[in-house]
């Protein structure tokens, strides 16, 4: 299914709200003591979390990862909130307790974050079970890196996921790198996708970096959970622009290849494809990329202005 | 009062919160089908009375099947699922220790993972060391986790109803002898609060801290050392986290002496947690140096004699309690 | 390449002797107190040890699973010895400190029989890492059970093995149950050598009751794997004619299905081949089979008279 | 003498060891190829040097890591593995556990397993509480398994040569922080022996028992200590399995008082283990109750507040130490 004018407009909308949130946090995280921890960024692959959420309603669940910006403001956290416990404030969605690696925004159905490589993935089919028991119409989206794809948890997953025909969408977002490991270099396989058939499960390759493209397949592939089909691998191909983390210099990627894949950036292209078509003129475009920048600056002033956690925080929320 | 095996005590406890709330599912490898068409094992006859729906037979996957309880839990159900012998809860500890235990805290208090993983363990099978090694030391140092072991079919029936209601991951070890001895179970509606030790035996020489299969050891060596005029109280955890310090404490503040006994290997064992509560805090009213008693440091030998010298028993529990008397 | 003379006798003399040593062993687990543990026995799937190994050269390793009488007696492990392990007398292949379930003899390169499902298999990478490490010219057999290629272990050392173009050869023994789950309760797909793929390794589907045809598919296994190609999975379709134990009573195995798998037997199969191809004599086929008798029942007497170890081998080969 | 890192140290050590021994070989996610960029990281540069036959780069699969090492130590190689985070080592611990540990025992002593396992440990980084948790707890209960965890450069260097030396299973936990802080380390081919404490300080007060980043905590904590009157002996264990008990009693029956420095969890922590074989084997000569200094019983928080209240510093330290003084 094509996307409307509206759905491009939503994607196109947390693509620039993730990108412009990340630059921020990028220019943060070095003035020392700023931003704690981490840095782990989507930059380059936001059209998978922004294509994938532009096709689930509210009650959809997703299981984000350690890369989960983009994935918790495509569906619709508080930006404000996000940027807020990367600072590790009470303010933020999990009050300072988690950090960037592991926000989870429960508010809009974003569960379980996890910095566990491939140990959302688990969980997703435990989601996606409780949906069907309960016979709810929502589904559930777990994202997770090429890397994931190679733990055992990914293996027991998808086949229970199979087996009992789960409504959930494994959504394997393909940056071309596990840390500092090349595809190629920590599997023999050229399609993640095609570990889908050794569940008897489809498996579909998509350009993860065509938000419209992703939009579609996230659309066939949740038409066919909640009909009761099960689950769908679905493989974004995308590429990591920045490092690892905001202290990865990037030493083992080309930078022919970085440059390459910055021309194939998502964002101008579907800022580029609505402007082309007239679903959109620069005015509009110019007036929406303000009102983003004015949100992250909101959110930034949010967190900075917050307080940090008493420490008496600390013994909360272990127990219920 | 009926009397009931562990195995059908915890059949109880499942049967009964099963028909309290259908949020209650149980999911394992043979928890439906199983190899052991056998009434006393825990799960005999469910898939029968609740349907394939509520009783999950899964793969042989113990990552996939702890990841079904966080998830499905997360979203408000109560699973209880069984990794089939304690060793085996290595493959799912991930699940269990950074996921269970961690997501709640990481989520700053707005996601609860009510779920319940049941695993057996115990030697005493010649089943060797894969099948049988106790780790519920490594559970008990897991915040977020709250670990039972009960040493009773009554006990096990109250605390697994209690643990099934409990909004907290529990980890709940059933020591597999005890499947197939019966003692008396209430026949009303019951449960046992988590957390709360139970003093099985009164008496106020030496404290004897134990759990799980070795409460009756416990008890039998209470019994011989009463015989040679050494009054033992006998203190059953029941619950190893969160412990119940009060009773501890309160004990070993009376009888002066301390002995813990448990199955698990010494070193590293749980019961160095129960020394230093009582070195920390009741060191004025000892009048003894403790004793374990515990399995030795080796993995548990397959051939009978050395499976029977590695399982504590009431002759060595005796000889460290005359030891410090 | 097809068995010749001397292999498919060699193949029928370990089918015979594992038989009657797991017939004997089954009897003798009636009388209380003689065997302890579980009886966990190959019957019925003795082809796939017998054709693997007459495959192999003593240098080759292999790694059994819970189900390991077949494996150990097809590699050449002596049989009294085994026989002891199960008793858990102090002559048995590891003192008496295993048992049935994880026996490992060393002597002929059968190393770390493993009663984890799954755990023989990213061993088995490491073996043969080293066999590749040091050039050795030998490979590694690793033997698992259908159940077994659902765990996470699987996934990932066959990833890790393809990956590194490892000398080792995954036998998967599909004997359609994974304790009392029947193949399709525990997974979606028809053939588990279709998981192959998923690793670009290859995979073969085999008659796992025609122990030529295991032999011959583990001759070209291994030669791929010698030749420095890498891995191969090679699944073997077989039954388990027993309960997955002693007290297993098998309620949940069709009686016809029984039936038409014994039927289907690989023992009178081969027997009858070989009598038919008029390579064996009914004389000499009496004569082996008496000649087992007599071998499994010194194997029983040798058990039988054995000590159990003193109480102090508790407390030996903790560490080296 | 040279001053280095513990990362430096470590890079040493297998480097060394790499060099003398063609069956050394090391594997692990980003060994080889790194997103760290530093010099300081312990595998920094052996890519370049002894080439990908031997500085194996692999997926992310720890069960699979943790599988080559059981795998190829058998075979005669000796393994250094790496599990990033010690979190993860969850994912590695049925092969850890279950394999390394008992499948010597279990061949009748006919199998060795010569591998290390190193990982990384300990809070300070703002990564949160799925990659710091210190379960070194976990893995010396483990019997066949040896767990060392040095405090400083030098001895790092010395018990990992060993660790790569020893016949047996070693667990090699650093922590990251230590990476960063340079001390001095011999010029000279030396080894330190596996199971051996060292006294850091000397001191006739109190005993102060510890070991990784605590140790130097330990230290900062005495010179406080010693400004207020009270000589406190350091003693670092550098081994928790096998464990010197011999250092440690002669350490306590001294001083008389006994207090446990460590950064993980306090419930189940291996401080206990400390206190049982004190409270066993030396009550008579306890002047005062025991103290633990540990992290609380909580997942290590992100917010920086939090997680530097999370580890424990000299001031907690002394303040207990004088509590019972
Ligand atoms: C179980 C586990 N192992 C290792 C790590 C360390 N680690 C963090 S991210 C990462 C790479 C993951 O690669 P991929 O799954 O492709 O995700 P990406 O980072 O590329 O988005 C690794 C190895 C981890 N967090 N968890
Ligand atoms: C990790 C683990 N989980 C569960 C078990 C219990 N168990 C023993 S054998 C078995 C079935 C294995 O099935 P399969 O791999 O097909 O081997 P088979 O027994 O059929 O030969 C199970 C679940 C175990 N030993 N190890
Ligand atoms: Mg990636
Ligand atoms: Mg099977």
């Amino acid at each position: 299914m094509q996307p409307s004018k509206e759905k491009l407009l939503e994607m196109l909308r947390t693509m620039l709200l993730t990108r412009c949130f990340e630059d921020k946090l990028m220019e943060l995280c070095q003035i020392p003591g700023k931003v704690p921890g981490m840095m782990i960024l989507c930059t380059g692959q936001e059209a998978v979390a922004s294509g994938v959420c532009a096709a689930l309603e509210q009650d959809d669940v997703i299981i984000p990862n350690h890369r989960s910006h983009g994935h918790l403001l495509a569906k619709g956290a508080d930006p404000g909130e996000v940027m807020a416990e990367c600072f590790g404030k009470i303010t933020g969605c999990n009050k300072g307790k988690s950090g960037t690696l592991h926000i989870a925004v429960p508010e809009v159905n974003a569960l379980c974050t996890t910095t566990v490589v491939g140990g959302g993935i688990p969980i997703a089919a435990g989601t996606a079970f409780a949906q069907k028991y309960t016979s709810r119409k929502s589904i559930t989206v777990c994202f997770f890196g090429d890397g994931a794809a190679d733990e055992g948890s990914f293996h027991e997953a998808l086949n229970l996921a199979s087996l009992w025909d789960l409504p959930v969408i494994f959504v394997c977002e393909n940056n071309l790198y596990a840390g500092a490991q090349r595809h190629e270099e920590h599997t023999r396989i050229r399609d993640i996708a095609d570990r889908a058939a050794a569940y008897a499960m489809p498996g579909e390759v998509v350009d993860g970096n065509d938000a419209g493209a992703v939009y579609a397949a996230t659309v066939r592939a949740r038409e066919r959970a909640l009909a009761g089909l099960g689950p769908t691998l679905i493989e974004c191909k995308t590429y990591r622009c920045r490092g690892h983390g905001e202290s990865d210099h990037q030493v083992y990627q080309p930078r022919e290849e970085i440059e390459a894949w910055k021309e194939k950036c998502p964002l101008p292209r579907l800022r580029g494809e609505m402007l082309a078509q007239g679903l959109m003129t620069h005015e509009e475009l110019d007036r929406l990329e303000e009102e983003i920048r004015k949100t992250v600056e909101e959110a930034v002033r949010f967190a900075e202005e917050s307080p940090y956690p008493d420490v008496a925080e600390a013994f909360t929320d272990v127990y219920v | 009062m009926q009397q009931l095996t562990m195995g059908q005590a915890v059949n109880q406890a499942l049967r009964e919160e099963m028909l309290r709330d259908f949020n209650v599912f149980i999911a394992g490898e043979g928890v439906g089908v199983s190899i052991h068409d056998n009434p006393l094992m825990p799960t005999a006859g469910l898939l029968k009375d609740f349907g394939p729906e509520r009783v999950k037979d899964t793969p042989v996957s113990e990552a996939a099947i702890a990841g079904l309880a966080v998830g499905s839990s997360v979203m408000g159900l109560r699973p209880v699922v069984e990794i089939m012998f304690n060793p085996f809860v290595t493959i799912a500890s991930d699940m269990i220790v950074n996921h269970a235990a961690k997501l709640r805290y990481l989520s700053g208090g707005k996601s609860t993972f009510p779920l319940v993983v049941r695993m057996k363990s115990g030697a005493g099978f010649g089943a060797g060391c894969q099948h049988s090694h106790n780790l519920e030391a490594w559970m008990a140092h897991c915040p977020g986790l709250k670990v039972v072991m009960p040493g009773t079919p009554a006990d096990a029936k109250g605390l697994l109803k209690s643990a099934i209601r409990d909004d907290n991951p529990v980890v709940f070890i059933e020591d597999m002898m005890l499947y197939f001895i019966p003692g008396p179970v209430p026949e009303e509606e019951y449960t046992i609060p988590i957390g709360k030790a139970d003093v099985k035996r009164v008496g106020s020489d030496v404290s004897i801290v134990s759990w799980s299969k070795m409460v009756g050891v416990a008890l039998k060596g209470a019994q011989i050392l009463a015989e040679n005029g050494v009054d033992a109280e006998v203190v059953d955890l029941r619950t190893l986290l969160p412990l119940d310090r009060e009773t501890l404490l309160t004990s070993v503040r009376k009888t002066g002496r301390l002995v813990v006994l448990h199955e698990a290997t010494r070193t590293g064992g749980f019961a160095g947690e129960i020394c230093a509560i009582v070195a920390e805090d009741a060191l004025n009213s000892l009048k003894a140096p403790f004793r374990r008693v515990t399995g030795p440091d080796i993995p548990v030998p397959f051939s009978p004699p050395l499976e029977r010298f590695y399982i504590p028993d009431e002759n060595n529990l005796v000889e460290a309690v005359l030891g410090i008397m």
